[in-house]
């Protein structure tokens, strides 16, 4: 049984009607990318799966679990974890602060003990800037704390959107080369991309979302040299 | 979405009403409104206030379950209805038992009279819960009988409940306008006439059901009208809308003019109010200022008491000064606040209020402005001679505020400055750079924002004839807030349903007593649940498409 | 903004003019008064203790405002009424007749630990009924909407403890340990202020450790900075906020048995003027800040106190005691103008263009 | 109206007739919400009490409908409004505050209506310069007797030669505060100091700390409300220099909740008011009934004034009334006649006779003395 | 081509930290350059600077014929003919699309609010120009019909165009755009770049702009500057830049992230 299974979810804002029945799997130990224009519901979908929304019909499971309706805090206790759009760190909290808050649903002193070496040895920058504001890091900076703070869930399934947003192209490499480390030691990805190409070079397979419904779903290598793919979402004429 | 209710959450639901109707009885409530009988020997308020919280859980329980066959709901109405009676059974053997009005002062043997129907406590309670029951399946049955019939009865209960429960003005109207003979046939001392509300009743359901059947053709008739005729009645319509503002003290008599007046002065504020909170977003929760302003302006310059000027200025020629007093204040008080935001600015505006009341009634101006006692003798507004004294008179003062008022605030809104306060209102430091100047836009929004204030305390003063610096307080302040947000901030038409709401409902309510303030404040937070928005919101204008749209109107 | 402001010739003048006012005026009236020398320094030592500890309370009540306000930004009207409800509550059940049965002068220091504890009880069960019922639904609606139903709430309670227990002020006993004064380094201090005050201080030092230091009063921090993200976290945000609530109003329930203890006598209306008062405590002192509120209130406490008479009476105001209230928010405008922020307030975090 | 069979009025201002069943319909306009409730409601009950004391007037029974003043001038201008668009209503007992006296005195004035007042005591209305208006009685004690009273008490009685006085902005308190320094400097006192605090203060310590040091005064006369008046009597007992002075107050607490707010520090203290009679055997009566109906003793002393005026008024309905048959016929300004007329009315509060303004208390002001906790005439 | 935009050693301080440090450029008239250099790098405040936002510690800014504008305010700067789009987006979220680009037009509004409330014949005919040209600005940038819409219920993409329309309105010299391209796909970088060298072509106004895309930033500068801890570490053009190894090891990497390919060049 896959780790995750959303199948056919609808979900509103309001009178909006975002998400036109999504459906997608993701398997343990997979990366999964989700590609698509502004406004076609990447980043509802992970909302809708993260309990921050609640879909009107449809149904998700993830590890055999209905989890529609589930609020989103209870979801983080099942090891399911989301670096939200545009970071979200915590500016008035201090980085080690903001990494404490990302074990917030945990209790094993060792196992935190042992994520946070882990969360430092990636990002060595932040155990430099451990006592510093997060508000007042860099871009790059914030977009390591917020995936490390969701690493110190010790999640099963991590889901990023949009990492590289903003990022000087240094720190892309970077952030992507911790994506595949992190995925490398056990941990599921699900991943929202503009930079598609970067995120089909890393993932295992891709979805591509066109307003609010999946048109398109392959392997990663495959989607690369789709012909759709490359005109619309690489840039390539 | 439809929902499955167990046992226990159906009995957590009548305890809640219960513990509701209990809150009512408690502080005395529904023993006063039983003093005030709705239909003749039947039942009073307060037998409605008693029912009201059963019966409200009972439907909306029963409304949102999901179940087959009427027996379900109908069963879990009575539960829900008689599990709200227990706490009340509690309260009356206490009562009973000790003396609880030691605490709580106001659970009388009136009230236990009340709730135990004049029995004995077992009687009484055996007859309270099968009342609640029964209550509770009535509510419960409307969620089963069908629309055509639910609606009738909706509408035929609310309509005999409201005229009855507003009776005590009706009363008036019908005697002045109907004469004392019709009075009899309608109404009994001064609830209804169980007879007449027989037939009121019978004669809405009637009017229901015909309507329901035939009113659809009669829209559709409407709709497919030709548009230069629907034109006609649409202007015909605001034609006659104009002519009811016009004549509407004759309508209204003596006493709901004043209410009217009433509600006018707080809509010149309002609309005040609403172009520094509505429009610029510049949070005052001192408003009351200004108000006071303009009234003591007026009161200094034409009171013919000991305080006053008496320089010969009239309400006419005292009127403009008022209102240039409170700008320039407006302006004053304005520009130290221009670097604060948010709540910042809107504690620092409270204690602007707070100064100027406190200034108005303390010693140190006792000479100029009265002190504690206030400006008297203040003269009406004379119009080519004539004294407007009464209600009716002084309307057309305060409807000609109001309509320079709405005029001007229409225009400013419509105009670049309107738009300058929006981007202020939603972005300060983009709106300064789009190339505007904070101070000014800031300024003009404080200064027209007290110059209608103004203009509504020099109105208010000469219509008052008196002033006193405790008309001035913080509650102005917050009840010209609350109707501007209750209306639909920004919105122009949002102030006048605000003020109705906010002024003209609580001065109809006089009969709650001590407990209106307590059914605003139920009001307040009601309203705000259920339309967060406001009741007429903003709607901002159509600007890209409009002139297709007017193209095609014209076209057909 | 301060330094665009000083960019503008004209207006910078009027703010200049109205500094130099105000701080002209204080100055004057102080040198005058103390020319006139009419008090001892005793007065004025009583004077200050007096305002020392009524700014106490003012800080207690103002950390429940500027905790509701750090978490969701809106200013709570209604917890006066949560500092009334309790202590209400408290002296109609417990307290009169504890007094009346005499066993408040038999065991005064458990009766006082449970009134203070019934007292917490209700004022903690009322904000959470409030939070419940008129706040929780308006969650992501427009900010003037909740300072609305805040408003209504406020409404609400005051005239429902009305309905309840009457409308008449009603007597707090007297405890004979709590009754004279003590002396204090030379000073004479009535006990009941001295125990405002070391009561004040210690909540204010458990509280702030509390939030700061704790697992969970970090995670209200968190809640009060990004809702979603914070439950992307684990954070049950309803219940951080329902404890910032519970301990909002566990303050305003200390600071209305101190209330009682100091001025005994209580009255349904008593949460309105103070309410107001801690409210603009809380902004003077930066809100959203918790030293700030405490800082505010002792701040508003003492210039109310001390300043009818420092700059006023020499100034041969008529009856400068009316007009503390004028001292108190001239102050305000004061201080917002040189510290925009309030005391202790951060820096309104400049959004980055 | 039309009238009853066989009548025709001849009242200059028109008569209310009262048709079979009918009742005698009388409004009170006295402030039932808000912070100053206490004082509507104890005089509503008052109003209530003599209602049901007086039981029917010619087989027509007598109903009250109450209204708000709101202690304010736009809640009496309203209420003054509603209550003259009906015609049914013969009499208003009103207001509780002199601001909402005002405008409601003169709109019932203009329609024709009287009015008695419990607890107006501001001077302007009854000063036929400033606000007084025909149709305009009260019951509660101008200004100027109680103020002066308490000044010659303090001066002549106590011996006292130096005192302050207290108001805290309500107008009663002011003007109450005004008229005493003024008569207790008149007489030859000196006032050290006249001050003033505000409504919902709590902290009293600082001004009654610059009394202290103004003199400190023999004797401080703070006729305000029970609330602040609990706070000033208590806290002045905590203030250095002001443990010997003599505190003294007025009407407004004389009240068993301002007995329990002043508490012990109350003992010995001094007030100006009504000459309750409480031995008289009537208003032990209306205690009975008071606590009975009400579940509570007595708000303030207004009830006492309430209850006065609304009898005044139903005498006098019953005076000039015309009984007609089932019709009972009270012509508007034979009523006002009836009460301009009032004197040597026995009331709780005294003996009452109308002045030409209206002014009906009697003009004995008594000072009581709370001693253990009951308040004792000591004067005269 | 003379220099419409020129700064000369501006340093901006926040406390202790220098985040802009004697930044010096020259734009040209009519071209198209950029900023770019590592997050942080002071990038978003030295055009805080240059808008007014904030005023420089140090040095000058000197705009269109030897105008000084360092330390004016915002509001004074736009009437010089500067205007700016945000990196994070900020439009005017509760007025519609039209309202936001009448707003922008402020600089160039005359008539009196007293005009307003007597609905002039100039005020009617200012406001109907107005209007006028704010639809021709919404079809511009292919808004057409969006114009009623809130601004906050926009797509993304959309919200980004208005703002440049809203910039546009003011009639500008000089454009500067922070991140325009943030958060679109490759696909809509390459549109929108598209549009920027329409609008300096069709419009003839000169564009600076802050950009992490290096196929929009190498696509169409024609000058580059390279900022790195508040300092400038290389200027250039895009192909000078590219080979610039100060440049790619501070900014740049292996040139995976950028799609560039760094070794080949172009
Ligand atoms: N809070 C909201 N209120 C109303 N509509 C919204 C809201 N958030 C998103 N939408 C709409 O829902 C649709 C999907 O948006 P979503 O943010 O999921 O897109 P996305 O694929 O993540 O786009 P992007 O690449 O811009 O992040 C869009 O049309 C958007 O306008
Ligand atoms: N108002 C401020 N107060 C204090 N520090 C600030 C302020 N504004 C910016 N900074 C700091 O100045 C530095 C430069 O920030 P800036 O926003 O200009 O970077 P940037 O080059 O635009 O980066 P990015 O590419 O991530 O947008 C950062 O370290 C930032 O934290
Ligand atoms: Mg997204
Ligand atoms: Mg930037």
């Amino acid at each position: 049984m896959a780790m995750l299974e959303v199948n056919d979810i609808h979900t509103y804002y309001g009178n909006i009607h975002a998400l036109k029945g999504i459906s997608l799997t993701v398997e343990e130990g997979e990366i999964v990318t989700l590609i698509g224009a502004n406004g076609a519901g990447k980043t509802t979908t992970l909302r809708t799966i993260s309990g921050l929304l609640t879909p009107r019909e449809g149904s998700i499971s993830y590890l055999g679990k209905d989890i529609v309706g589930t609020p989103a805090h209870k979801l983080v206790y099942e090891k399911m974890a989301m670096v939200p759009e545009g970071r979200g760190v915590f500016a008035k909290l201090s980085v080690m602060e903001n990494l404490e808050m990302g074990s917030y649903s945990r209790d094993d002193k060792d196992g935190i003990a042992r994520d946070l070496e882990r969360v430092f040895a990636l990002f060595p920058r932040l155990k430099e800037r451990e006592k510093q504001v997060a508000g007042t890091l860099s871009g790059g900076e914030q977009q390591m704390l917020a995936t490390g703070r969701a690493m110190m869930a010790s999640p099963r399934l991590l889901m990023l959107d949009e990492p590289s947003m903003g990022l000087a192209p240094v720190l892309v490499d970077a952030v992507f080369d911790a994506i595949v480390e992190i995925n490398k030691e056990g941990t599921t990805i699900l991943l929202v991309e503009q930079n598609a190409l970067m995120a089909l070079s890393i993932a295992n397979r891709g979805y591509v979302l066109q307003t609010g419904q999946i048109v398109l779903h392959d392997d990663a290598a495959e989607l690369k040299n789709n012909e759709m793919v490359q005109k619309a979402y690489l840039g390539m004429d | 979405m439809k929902k499955t209710f167990t046992t226990k959450e159906i009995i957590n639901k009548g305890l809640l009403a219960g513990a509701v109707v209990l809150s009512l009885s408690v502080i005395g409530f529904i023993a006063l409104l039983a003093e005030r009988e709705l239909i003749k020997g039947w039942f009073s308020l307060g037998h409605i206030f008693l029912v009201a919280s059963p019966f409200a859980f009972a439907y909306v329980t029963t409304r949102d379950m999901e179940y087959e066959g009427n027996a379900k709901p109908l069963q879990t109405g009575f539960i829900i209805g008689a599990v709200a009676s227990i706490p009340l059974i509690v309260l009356s053997f206490l009562a009973v038992a000790i003396d609880i009005r030691q605490f709580l002062s106001n659970v009388s043997p009136a009230l236990i009279e009340l709730l135990t129907f004049g029995q004995t406590p077992v009687l009484g309670s055996i007859l309270l819960l099968l009342l609640f029951g029964i209550i509770g399946v009535f509510a419960a049955s409307f969620n089963i009988i069908p629309e055509n019939i639910r609606h009738p009865l909706v509408n035929a209960l609310v309509w005999t409940l409201g005229i009855a429960t507003f009776s005590e003005i009706l009363l008036s109207r019908v005697r002045s306008l109907l004469g004392r003979g019709l009075v009899k046939v309608i109404f009994s001392g001064k609830s209804l006439n169980p007879i007449f509300a027989i037939v009121f009743f019978a004669a809405v359901f009637g009017f229901t059901i015909w309507w329901d059947k035939r009113g659809d053709s009669f829209k559709e008739k409407l709709e497919n009208l030709a548009p230069a005729k629907r034109k006609q009645l649409s202007q015909g319509q605001s034609i006659l809308l104009m002519l009811v503002i016009l004549f509407l003290p004759l309508i209204l008599g003596s006493y709901l003019t004043e209410v009217a007046n009433n509600v006018g002065i707080y809509i010149l504020m309002g609309l005040g109010l609403n172009i520094v909170v509505g429009f610029a977003g510049l949070l005052d929760l001192g408003y009351v200022a200004f108000f006071a302003i303009g009234a003591y302006v007026m009161g200094v310059l034409t009171s013919e008491g000991a305080l006053g000027l008496d320089a010969g200025f009239s309400f006419w020629t005292a009127l403009p000064i008022s209102v240039i007093v409170a700008t320039l204040f407006g302006i004053v008080l304005g520009i130290p606040v221009l670097g604060m935001r948010g709540d910042y600015l809107a504690i620092v505006t409270l204690g602007f209020g707070e100064i100027i009341r406190v200034v108005a009634v303390s010693d140190l101006f006792k000479d100029t402005l009265g002190g504690a006692q206030g400006i008297l003798q203040i003269p009406k507004p004379e119009f080519f001679g004539i004294e407007l004294v009464q209600p009716g008179e002084l309307y057309y003062v305060v409807l000609a505020g109001v309509l320079l008022a709405v005029f001007i605030a229409t225009r400013l809104r419509d105009s670049r400055l309107g738009r300058q306060w929006m981007a202020l209102r939603e972005d300060e430091d983009v709106a300064e750079a789009m190339g505007m100047n904070l101070v000014s836009t800031k300024l003009m929004a404080f200064a027209t924002g007290a110059a209608f204030s103004g203009l509504s305390g020099a109105i208010f003063a000469s219509k008052l004839t008196s002033i006193f610096p405790h008309s001035f307080n913080l509650l102005i302040s917050i009840n010209v807030l609350s109707l501007i947000i209750v209306g639909g901030v920004g919105s122009i038409p949002g102030v006048f349903v605000g003020a109705l709401v906010l002024v003209g409902l609580p001065e109809l309510l006089r009969e709650f007593a001590e407990y209106r303030l307590l059914i605003y404040g139920v009001l307040l937070i009601v309203m705000m649940l259920v339309k967060p928005e406001g009741l007429l919101p903003d709607q901002r204008k159509k600007r890209e498409l409009k002139s297709e749209a007017e193209l095609d109107w014209a076209e057909k | 903004m301060q330094e665009r402001i000083k960019q503008i010739d004209f207006l910078g003048l009027i703010l200049w003019v109205f500094r130099t006012a105000i701080i002209v005026a204080m100055l004057w009236g102080t040198i005058a008064t103390v020319m006139d020398n009419p008090y001892s320094a005793k007065a004025w030592t009583d004077t200050i203790v007096a305002g020392i500890a009524q700014g106490s309370l003012y800080a207690l009540i103002a950390i429940g405002y500027t905790l509701v306000y750090g978490v969701l930004f809106m200013i709570n009207f209604a917890h006066g009424e949560f500092f009334m409800s309790g202590i209400m509550t408290a002296t109609i059940f417990i307290a009169q007749p504890m007094s009346a049965s005499g066993y408040l002068d038999r065991h005064p220091i458990i009766g006082l630990l449970i009134i203070a504890v019934v007292t917490m009880l209700v004022s903690i069960g009322i904000a959470i009924l409030t939070e419940r019922v008129a706040y929780r639904p308006l969650r992501g609606a427009p900010r003037l909407v909740p300072l609305i139903t805040a408003i209504g709430a406020s409404f609400f309670w005051q005239y429902f403890f009305q309905g309840l227990y009457g409308s008449e002020v009603k007597p707090f006993p007297q405890t004979d340990i709590l009754t004279g004064k003590i002396n204090i380094g030379g000073v004479e201090i009535l006990k009941t202020q001295v125990i405002v005050i070391i009561v004040t201080v210690l909540m204010l030092i458990g509280l702030y450790f509390f939030v700061v230091k704790t697992k969970t009063g970090k995670s209200i921090r968190a809640a009060a900075e990004n809702k979603d993200v914070a439950r992307l976290m684990g954070i049950d945000v309803d219940r951080a906020i329902t404890l910032t609530f519970t301990m909002g109003a566990a303050m305003a329930g200390i600071a209305g048995v101190l209330y009682a203890l100091v001025f005994r006598q209580i009255h349904f209306f008593m949460g309105f003027f103070p309410g107001i008062k801690a409210f603009t405590a809380a902004v003077l002192g930066g809100i959203g800040s918790i030293p700030g509120a405490a800082l505010g209130g002792l701040f508003l406490g003492i210039f109310e106190s001390v300043g009818p008479g420092l700059f006023l009476e020499g100034l041969g105001v008529p009856s400068p005691h009316q007009l503390k209230d004028v001292i108190a928010f001239t102050m305000l405008v004061l201080v917002l103008i040189f510290r925009p922020q309030g005391i202790l307030g951060e820096a309104l975090a400049e959004e980055k263009a | 109206g039309p009238a009853g069979p066989s009548y025709e009025c001849t009242d200059s201002i028109g008569c209310v007739t009262y048709g079979p069943e009918e009742p005698v319909r009388l409004a009170s306009a006295l402030v039932i919400s808000g912070p100053n409730t206490d004082l509507g409601v104890d005089s509503q009950n008052g109003v209530e009490i003599a209602i049901d004391f007086k039981g029917d007037i010619a087989g027509h029974a007598i109903e009250l409908q109450a209204e708000d003043d709101g202690c304010s001038a736009e809640g009496g201008q309203a209420a003054g409004q509603k209550i003259v668009s009906d015609p049914t209503i013969v009499g208003i007992i009103g207001t509780s505050c002199s601001g909402a006296g005002v405008p409601l005195s003169k709109v019932m004035s203009d329609a024709g209506y009287s009015m008695v007042s419990p607890s107006n005591t501001s001077p302007a209305l009854t000063n036929p310069d400033s606000a007084w208006n025909p149709g305009y009685y009260r019951t509660a004690h101008n200004d100027k007797v109680q103020g002066k009273a308490m000044a010659d008490f303090a001066f002549e009685v106590l011996g006292v030669t130096t005192a302050a006085a207290i108001h805290d902005g309500d107008p009663y308190t002011e003007g109450l505060a005004r008229v005493f320094a003024d008569n207790f400097e008149a007489l030859g006192g000196t006032i050290v100091e006249f001050t003033a605090v505000n409504t919902g203060d709590t902290d009293m310590r600082p001004v009654l700390t610059a009394v202290a040091a103004a003199g400190p005064p023999e004797l401080i006369y703070y006729p305000v409300f029970t609330a602040e008046g609990g706070f000033l009597t208590k806290q002045a007992k905590e203030v250095a220099g002001l443990e010997e002075t003599i505190l003294a107050a007025a009407d407004g607490m004389i009240s068993p909740a301002a007995v329990e707010a002043v508490g012990e520090a109350g003992e010995g203290m001094y007030f100006s008011g009504p000459d309750l009679g409480f031995e008289n055997e009537l208003y032990n009566t209306f205690l009975e009934t008071h606590l009975e109906k009400y579940g509570t003793e007595p708000l303030s002393v207004f009830h006492a004034h309430a209850f006065d005026a609304t009898n005044m008024i139903l005498s006098c309905v019953e005076e000039v009334g015309v009984v007609d048959g089932e019709y009972l016929h009270v012509g508007r300004q034979a009523l006002r006649d009836c009460l301009d007329a009032t004197s040597g009315y026995d009331g709780i509060t005294g003996t009452l006779t109308c002045n030409e303004y209206g002014d009906c208390a009697d003009p004995q002001i008594t000072v009581s003395q709370l001693t253990a906790g009951e308040y004792e005439v000591v004067w005269p | 081509m003379g220099i419409i935009l020129s700064t000369k050693n501006v340093t901006k301080r926040f406390g202790g930290l220098i985040a802009v440090n004697s930044f010096e450029i020259d734009v040209k008239e009519n071209s198209i350059s950029s900023v770019i250099g590592p997050n942080g790098a002071g990038k978003t405040t030295f055009f805080n600077c240059i808008t007014g936002f904030y005023t420089p510690t140090e040095g000058e800014i000197i705009f269109d014929e030897n105008q000084h504008i360092q330390g004016l305010r915002p509001d004074q700067v736009t009437l010089k003919g500067i205007s700016r789009t945000y990196q994070n987006i900020r439009l005017f979220s509760k007025m519609t699309a039209i309202e936001n680009i009448l707003v922008g037009q402020h600089r160039h509004l005359k008539t009196h609010w007293v005009e307003a409330i007597f609905k002039t014949k100039r005020f009617v005919k200012e406001e109907e120009e107005a209007l006028e040209e704010a639809i021709r600005l919404l079809n511009f940038v292919g808004l057409n019909g969006l114009g009623d819409h809130l601004a906050h219920n926009l797509p993304y993409g959309a919200q980004r165009r208005l703002e440049i329309a809203r910039a546009l309105a003011s009639k500008p010299k000089l454009l500067l755009l922070d991140e325009p391209t943030a958060g679109m796909n490759p696909n809509e970088s390459i549109e929108l770049m598209h549009f920027i060298r329409q609008l300096r072509d069709e419009v003839g106004i000169t564009i600076l702009l802050i950009e992490h895309d290096m196929k929009v930033v190498m696509g169409i500068s024609e000058e580059i500057w390279v900022m790195d801890f508040g300092q400038k570490i290389a200027e250039g053009t895009p192909l000078e830049i590219q080979r610039n190894p100060k440049v790619i090891e501070a900014y740049l990497g292996s040139g995976a992230a950028s799609g560039l390919n760094l070794e080949q060049g172009e």
